[in-house]
């Protein structure tokens, strides 16, 4: 009996220790982690705009983050999409919720800052107070909208779509026109040497400068790519002589409105990145347009 | 078994050499033919894995006189498992990159056969200092290993060392595939056998 | 003959026959050498103590060696003469025995066995009758006749089946004898049913002898006896035609069970050879002391089917045909495939020497053995069903103990494999290294 | 006198006699793709065979074993090699896949008979792993006008195309008759070998005289090819198509690799089973994942890797299987 | 041993055969009897009676779209109807994203002339398959042992014989399945909800020590035979890197309780797969004339790359 209980007592004060010794870490540990995903994601997706260490962003520069939620109400449903507005003194969150046919329904004011509104669960309390049950509301996406002072400079759309193995997670980086400033691949399980090449400048920049009207129907084509097109493409990489002005813009003109071409052995991951990209931008310039016109026909004062 | 009679360096020297935990042991095998496909990543998971087992090793040796010997397990189970989490943890928070190309091989150290082994056989039985010194002998052990694979594959798959262009092309891309550590490991194990082979020859060569 | 010819279901092989060289030649008889070595166990059991002296007088056919204790058969005198020595002599198969040699007397005259009639006879003083002749089953082990024909009374044996099949190459001793003498064979069969109460006998012998089934057929159809059904039934030519085993269910059907015996399936299998033996023994009282054999191959003068004494030397057989040909690289003792290869012309005839042969350079295949290929050529060609490859495999490997989970103790070792083997492979000499080292 | 163990007479077959058959029956498909494909396809296959006969020695002698590359296995595998390639490839690449195949697959396991993957197959599926894009895309056109030189060298990049079960697989059957013509021009040129598609594998017809010629010689038995060919065009019937049951069995029989692998690699001696049943069933192992591969998998042949799937299966298959006795044993006598 | 391998894979077998004749597509109007995804642009409604064709060839009637898009309507071309007028068919502009489940909303379906309401309908892929592509995708396409190189300790160390092979695969099937289903249910109610997610790996061992005591105390009094010969390898599954892997990528992917039965299940039985054929094959390779340097764990290390090479031809494979 007297061994049971040291037995125990022994394992609780360990248990003790132990949770108490990982309890700590986590904490201190959780602020950074957080910190430097932000930080991970912010610096891709200034990169995809172009800024760098060597050519930082200014200081106007401004990102705001719109998320969308599916409202369901029994049968109905509608979409609600937290914007953030310009109030008074700061920038806070209003959820806007339209039909599917993208009428106008109801107007919250939510009680979050742009800080804790990165946060899945903050966001749901901010929510849950507003959206009393029966209605239940699921996460959908988010949108990154750039504005440097006064102008909208571009939406940054993170996506995730099926690759040939597992899934590929992208950033996009598109300008208020919906035409493509940049790609940028995230995470993928592609197979080296084949479908791994995606995450290459010579295929991944051949989105940039794609317009909406091409992008609607591009496609992949099989030819080889064309030696002058990929040093064209790998020009930001520094090896080899840049390119000529005057030859640059030639060749931006003569493949701006081409497919895109396959990389070699891996047209199956070349589709999946083509199609991504393809449906992430055709959906989000259709409810782009509608929340825009609801916006303006609501007049509401929304911070991008 | 009687406490160590060996030098703090030879057991410095025993995980590296003689039971390397990779070739010598055969333990620890995952993360061996797993992530072994480049210098970088033999190092870092060689630290996450010196880092447990040293403070383990540590541990063990501290309070090795107030464990019950019923529920020895159980308690080498929770100290391994409480030092993976810290690892894990501040490696997901400070090296997210290295993290990333890690995986799920860091939070598995918590299986590892090669750890549990020396608590049992070593560090419950010694001072913290030896206990100190095997583990950071079995810990560097570990790395060595790793980073040879890591080597042999990193230039023969792409060309690079610790990410530096070296060869200037990718020789045998098969070599970056998880199905050449099958192949590295095996024949590098054959290569550990062929030496002692060898050895063992001269030795008794020299009895002669 | 309509239909298919009747055979066993699996395994098997054709090689080539090499009976040509032999089939047709008359029996003669071999000239009575100087001397004769008389093994004292030529049989399957415990070997025989003699019961003559140094320098006795002896008389052809009488008994000379006698079983004490145990499984055996008793040993007769083939020649009339002197008793020379009793010593130990080099046995066809490995161990040495001991023998008796006599010195013949070439002036007495050979021996007659006048007939006499059995038929009146009980079981048990046919029995004795072909016990005292000491004849063993000669077409193989040489397992003593009287013990076979005595099966214990729970076996319900109802079937007699005579082996003329005959199926290894180049012999044709049992072709002559039933082509020259199928009326001794058929009432030999009737003494054996007989003996054992029963009726029906069918006589198996290879289609490719069908001067020896027409002769038999002609013999069982002027059968007296009343009653008795005696069916000749050819077989295909196909090798191990002539096993037991195979045999009984080319003929009948029945499958005898692993480590059984034929009369598990109501069977009983006896050779031509034996059977003329049991009507020698019986009708004329005349024991078991000489035999014909097949002597061929191309290393040898003159090929010949010879009725030889007990006990002469191959030497003198080899000196009687006009000695040895050029090219000679292996003298067998027996059938090419199951026979043994003997170092020693100074080895003399037993009961159960169906043939010597003496194969030319041409004839057999010396080329080294290599890894096996698994093609699997064996596991189709063993009329046992049973895994060489996998025996030859472990064997080599060091592991003979593990081979009796592939039946090593079910092979009779009749060839077929080493035979077909692509990569010449020696599987008997593997799977009897597991029968030695293998427990059962 | 020579005294050995009974039998004292043996068959003609010899293993040499064997392999040697083999590699004259494997010719006919290499002298047409020189035609087909042009005179690289032979260079290749010049290079893949000396390559693994010359690792045979070497291996062989570093291992201290008697070499025996006289016996003509290492030659068949450089040939099934060569012939699982595509003529496009450069021309060392087959060198590498010899080392894989015979020293590591081969020698290091014990040598032949050991071997429990297809060392051809091995090489194959490394040269896969290692050279991706090459061995996925560096398919020709068929020559049609007896240019046999046309694609050496460097002109062979410009003229990469595709094979029939890539069209097939990506974009459909329409896309094949757009390409080849109506179905019977289809069935007609993949029975000659008038495709894209490996060195070897082509041609239907003349794969099929081989292997038939090799059933005759009973160097190989029926079992194997038949219940491959059956299971795919079986199961291509039934799911091949956008619907149950309209699957075209024909084409997929025709296309790919499926009549050199039914009747050369799945039937080696050591990487199959011996025993009819067993051979039944791996022959439908080999046929099922080959259609799996190809309507589901990532890669539009299946051939090679379901054999090489198989061929781990095989020793277990043999145990399963091992041929029953004679008869059962009596249960008293031990 | 033979037999309990056939016995296991049996009771797979009608697991599965089970799982499927329970499930069923199940729809929410009492009018509509199925819906279906048919070849890749086709949704197929079957429903209980005939509906009147006028109605069901108006493409107005219907709104279909993926369930996270509900603003974003598919295009219909054009809809065709059985000749009993009880299976319409839409056919869509684009192919479908099968992957996603879609939502048809029906309105007033109108049987001989009256109306019988509206029903909102899920399209989806069905859902046993999925089930079982998780199944076989964790047992043989993803095998754990050959293509994410877990657990290799003791598949080196256990597959040496065929009988020690299959004990060791059955036991920590058994294992697998029973503390990854507790770990499951413990993430999902306990740690995730209060935010204590990063004790995962600390709870999860224990988890698998505990089940480990658990199966060896409930194996010892009830089935002793079993345990006289599964016994010794429970001790080995605790250090099967598997066997902490599969709650955690449970965790990490959000499984729900059947998903999660199938993946443990498939990488127990995967596990299974890979130490018997490796087994059956050492078994062969111990008569080889291996090179000495390479006998023992050399040699299956190598033996472990070519199957790892043949496994390569699942890559990219994908079911259901």
């Amino acid at each position: 009996m007297k061994e049971i209980i040291r037995i125990t007592l022994g394992l609780t004060v360990s248990c003790l220790i132990a949770a108490l010794v990982m309890g700590s870490v986590f904490i201190v540990t959780d602020k950074a982690k957080r910190h430097n995903e932000h930080v991970n994601v912010q610096n891709a997706m200034l990169g995809l705009l172009g800024y760098t260490e060597a050519h930082p962003a200014p200081s106007d520069l401004r990102l705001y983050t719109v998320y969308r939620y599916i409202i369901e109400d029994g049968d109905v449903r509608t979409l609600g999409y937290m914007v953030p507005v310009t109030g008074n003194e700061a920038v806070r969150y209003q959820l806007v919720v339209m039909d599917l046919d993208g009428q106008f329904v109801d107007r919250f004011k939510l009680d979050i800052t742009p800080e804790k509104a990165q946060e899945a669960v903050e966001r749901a309390s901010a929510l849950k107070a507003v959206l009393k049950p029966p209605r239940t509301f699921v996460y959908s996406d988010s949108t990154i909208i750039a504005r440097l002072g006064k102008k909208r400079l571009a939406y940054l759309l993170p996506g995730k779509f099926p690759g040939f193995k597992t899934f590929i997670q992208v950033i996009l980086a598109i300008d208020p026109s919906f035409e493509i400033i940049g790609l940028e691949i995230m995470e993928h399980e592609e197979d080296p040497g084949l479908g791994a090449e995606i995450k290459q400048d010579y295929f991944k920049n051949q989105f940039k400068g794609k317009s909406f009207e091409k992008i609607k129907n591009i496609n992949v084509t099989k030819e080889p790519l064309p030696k002058e097109y990929k040093r064209y493409l790998e020009a930001g990489k520094g090896d080899g002589t840049p390119l000529p002005k005057g030859v640059v813009d030639t060749i931006r003109s003569k493949y701006q409105d081409r497919d895109i071409y396959a990389l070699t052995g891996a047209t199956i991951s070349s589709k999946a990145v083509t199609d991504g990209v393809k449906n992430i931008i055709k959906k989000f310039a259709y409810r782009m347009n509608r929340l825009d016109s609801l916006i303006s026909e609501q007049h509401i004062p929304v911070a991008f | 078994m009687p406490a160590t009679t060996k030098t703090n360096f030879q057991l410095f020297t025993n995980g590296i050499l003689n039971e390397n935990p990779i070739f010598r042991l055969a333990l620890s095998m995952c993360p061996a033919v797993g992530i072994s496909t480049t210098v970088m990543n033999g190092i870092m998971l060689g630290i996450a894995v010196l880092f447990v087992q040293v403070f383990s090793s540590c541990t063990i040796s501290l309070i090795k006189n107030y464990i019950h010997p019923r529920i020895r397990i159980p308690t080498y189970t929770l100290t391994i498992a409480t030092w993976v989490t810290v690892i894990d943890l501040v490696l997901a928070a400070f090296l997210p990159a290295a993290y990333k190309e890690m995986g799920i091989f860091v939070k598995l150290i918590v299986a590892f056969a090669i750890i549990t082994m020396r608590l049992e056989i070593f560090a419950c039985k010694n001072s913290v200092t030896s206990s100190f010194w095997d583990g950071v002998g079995m810990g560097l052990g570990f790395m060595f290993g790793m980073m040879a694979i890591g080597f042999v594959r990193e230039l023969l798959g792409m060309g690079t060392i610790l990410g530096h262009d070296v060869l200037g092309f990718r020789p045998l891309l098969f070599f970056v595939l998880p199905a050449a550590g099958f192949f590295c490991v095996g024949i590098m194990m054959a290569m550990f056998n062929y030496v002692e082979l060898v050895y063992n020859r001269k030795k008794r060569a020299e009895k002669r | 003959m309509n239909g298919p010819l009747l055979t066993f279901p699996k395994g098997g092989i054709h090689p080539p026959e090499s009976k040509t060289l032999t089939g047709h030649l008359p029996v003669e008889t071999v000239p009575i050498p100087r001397e004769v070595e008389i093994l004292l166990s030529q049989h399957f059991g415990t070997s025989c103590k003699p019961v003559v002296k140094k320098k006795d007088l002896i008389n052809e056919g009488d008994l000379i060696g006698e079983v004490a204790k145990g499984l055996g058969a008793s040993v007769h005198a083939s020649v009339t003469g002197k008793v020379k020595n009793i010593a130990t002599s080099a046995h066809p198969v490995s161990v040495s025995v001991p023998s008796i040699i006599l010195e013949t007397d070439q002036e007495a005259e050979p021996r007659e066995w006048p007939a006499s009639n059995w038929r009146g006879l009980s079981r048990d003083q046919l029995l004795e009758r072909v016990k005292r002749a000491g004849i063993v089953g000669i077409g193989g082990a040489g397992f003593p006749t009287h013990v076979k024909l005595s099966p214990p009374p729970e076996a319900k044996v109802d079937t007699l089946i005579l082996n003329g099949a005959e199926c290894e190459p180049y012999l044709t001793t049992d072709h002559r004898l039933m082509v020259e003498h199928p009326e001794e064979i058929i009432e030999g069969a009737e003494i054996i049913l007989h003996i054992l109460g029963i009726t029906r006998c069918h006589i198996g012998i290879e289609a490719n002898k069908p001067d020896a089934i027409d002769a038999l057929r002609k013999a069982a159809a002027g059968l007296a006896s009343d009653g008795l059904t005696i069916s000749v039934d050819p077989v295909q030519v196909k090798y191990p035609q002539g096993s037991e085993k195979q045999l009984i269910e080319s003929i009948t059907g029945r499958r005898v069970p692993g480590f059984g015996l034929p009369f598990d399936v109501g069977t009983l299998v006896q050779n031509v050879g034996t059977t003329k033996a049991i009507y020698d023994a019986v009708a004329l009282g005349k024991p078991l002391y000489e035999k014909i054999i097949t002597i061929s191959g191309k290393g040898i003068a003159r090929q010949a089917n010879l009725l030889v004494k007990i006990g002469t030397r191959l030497s003198d057989i080899v000196a009687f045909l006009g000695g040895t040909g050029p090219g000679l690289a292996k003298v067998v003792m027996g059938g090419p495939m199951m026979g043994f290869a003997i170092p020693t012309l100074d080895i003399p005839v037993t009961k159960t020497t169906s043939g010597v042969l003496f194969l030319t350079e041409e004839e057999i295949d010396t080329r080294p053995h290599g890894q096996c290929i698994r093609c699997g050529w064996c596991l189709d060609v063993c009329p046992m069903g049973l895994s060489p490859n996998e025996i030859g495999v472990y064997v080599e490997a060091g592991r003979p103990e593990d081979t009796s989970r592939f039946g090593v103790f079910e092979c009779f070792e009749c060839g077929c494999c080493a035979y077909t083997c692509p990569a010449k492979r020696p599987l008997v000499q593997f799977i009897r290294l597991g029968k030695m080292k293998a427990k059962k | 006198m020579t005294v050995s163990v009974s039998p004292h007479v043996k068959s003609g077959q010899s293993v040499e006699k064997i392999m040697w058959t083999v590699v004259a029956c494997l010719l006919p498909p290499l002298i047409l793709s020189i035609f087909i494909f042009g005179i690289q396809t032979l260079i290749i296959s010049i290079i893949s065979v000396a390559s693994c006969a010359a690792v045979e020695a070497i291996s062989q002698k570093l291992l201290h074993r008697p070499v025996t590359i006289k016996d003509g296995s290492a030659v068949i595998t450089g040939l099934l090699m060569a012939y699982v390639i595509p003529p496009g490839v450069p021309y060392w690449i087959p060198i590498l896949g010899a080392v894989m195949a015979i020293y590591v697959a081969k020698h290091l396991l014990g040598g032949i008979g050991f071997n429990i993957f297809n060392p051809a197959l091995i090489g194959r599926a490394f040269l896969m792993a290692t050279f991706p894009v090459a061995m996925t895309s560096a398919w020709l056109p068929p020559i049609r006008d007896g240019a046999i030189f046309r694609y050496m060298g460097p002109a062979v990049d410009a003229v990469t195309t595709a094979t029939p079960l890539y069209i097939l697989k990506h974009y459909g059957p329409s896309a094949l008759m757009e390409k080849f013509g109506s179905m019977p021009a289809i069935y007609g040129d993949f029975l000659v070998g008038w495709r894209p598609g490996c060195i070897g594998e082509t041609s239907a017809i003349l794969i099929l005289l081989g292997g038939l010629y090799l059933i005759y010689r009973r160097y190989i038995t029926w079992h194997i090819p038949v219940s491959v060919i059956v299971t795919v065009a079986l199961l291509t019937w039934a799911f091949g198509g956008k619907t149950l049951f309209t699957g075209n069995p024909l084409l997929a029989v025709l296309s790919g690799g499926l009549m050199l692998g039914a009747f050369f690699m799945a039937t080696d001696y050591v990487t199959s089973p011996s025993q009819a049943t067993a051979k039944l069933i791996f022959g439908a192992g080999v046929g099922a994942l080959t259609v799996l591969i190809r309507l589901k998998g990532g890669y539009p042949e299946g051939v090679c890797y379901a054999i090489l799937l198989m061929n781990p299966v095989v020793p277990a298959l043999e145990e399963w299987f091992r041929p029953r006795r004679f008869a059962p044993q009596k249960g008293a006598q031990q | 041993m033979i037999f309990s391998v056939r016995k296991s894979i049996y009771l797979t077998v009608l697991l599965i055969i089970s799982l499927f004749l329970l499930g069923g597509c199940r729809s929410e109007h009492p009018f509509v009897k199925k819906t279906a995804f048919k070849d890749a642009d086709k949704i197929l409604i079957e429903f209980a009676g005939a509906v009147d064709e006028s109605w069901a060839r108006n493409p107005a009637n219907y709104t279909v779209f993926e369930k996270p898009d509900p603003d974003i309507r598919l295009i219909i071309k054009d809809i065709s109807i059985s000749a009993d007028h009880k299976k319409v068919t839409l056919i869509f502009e684009d192919d479908l994203n099968k992957n996603q489940p879609h939502i048809l909303t029906a309105a007033n379906i109108s049987h001989g002339g009256k109306s019988l309401g509206s029903a909102i309908l899920n399209v989806k892929k069905f859902y046993l398959g999925y089930l079982f592509s998780i199944l076989i995708g964790a047992m043989i396409i993803n095998n754990f042992v050959f293509t994410k190189y877990l657990g290799l300790c003791v598949f080196f160390g256990t597959s040496q014989r065929k009988s020690t092979a299959v004990g060791m695969g059955i036991t920590f099937t058994m294992v697998m399945v029973a503390s990854a289903m507790i770990s499951w249910f413990i993430y999902q109610f306990i740690l995730q909800p209060y935010r204590l997610d990063f004790l995962q790996i600390v709870v999860f061992i224990g988890l698998v020590s505990l089940s480990v005591q658990a199966v060896d105390t409930v194996l010892r009094k009830v089935n002793p035979v079993l345990f006289k010969a599964f016994g010794v390898y429970l001790v080995l599954v605790i250090a099967n890197c598997i066997i902490i892997a599969v709650p955690l990528i449970l965790a990490d992917n959000q499984y729900n309780a059947w998903e999660s039965l199938m993946l443990s299940l498939g990488a127990g039985l995967g596990f299974l797969i890979a130490l018997f054929l490796m087994s059956s094959v050492r078994e062969r390779l111990e008569l080889a004339n291996v090179p000495p340097t390479y006998r023992g764990l050399p040699i299956a290390f190598v033996l472990a790359g070519l199957f790892a090479l043949a496994f390569l031809g699942f890559s990219g494979m994908s079911i259901f």
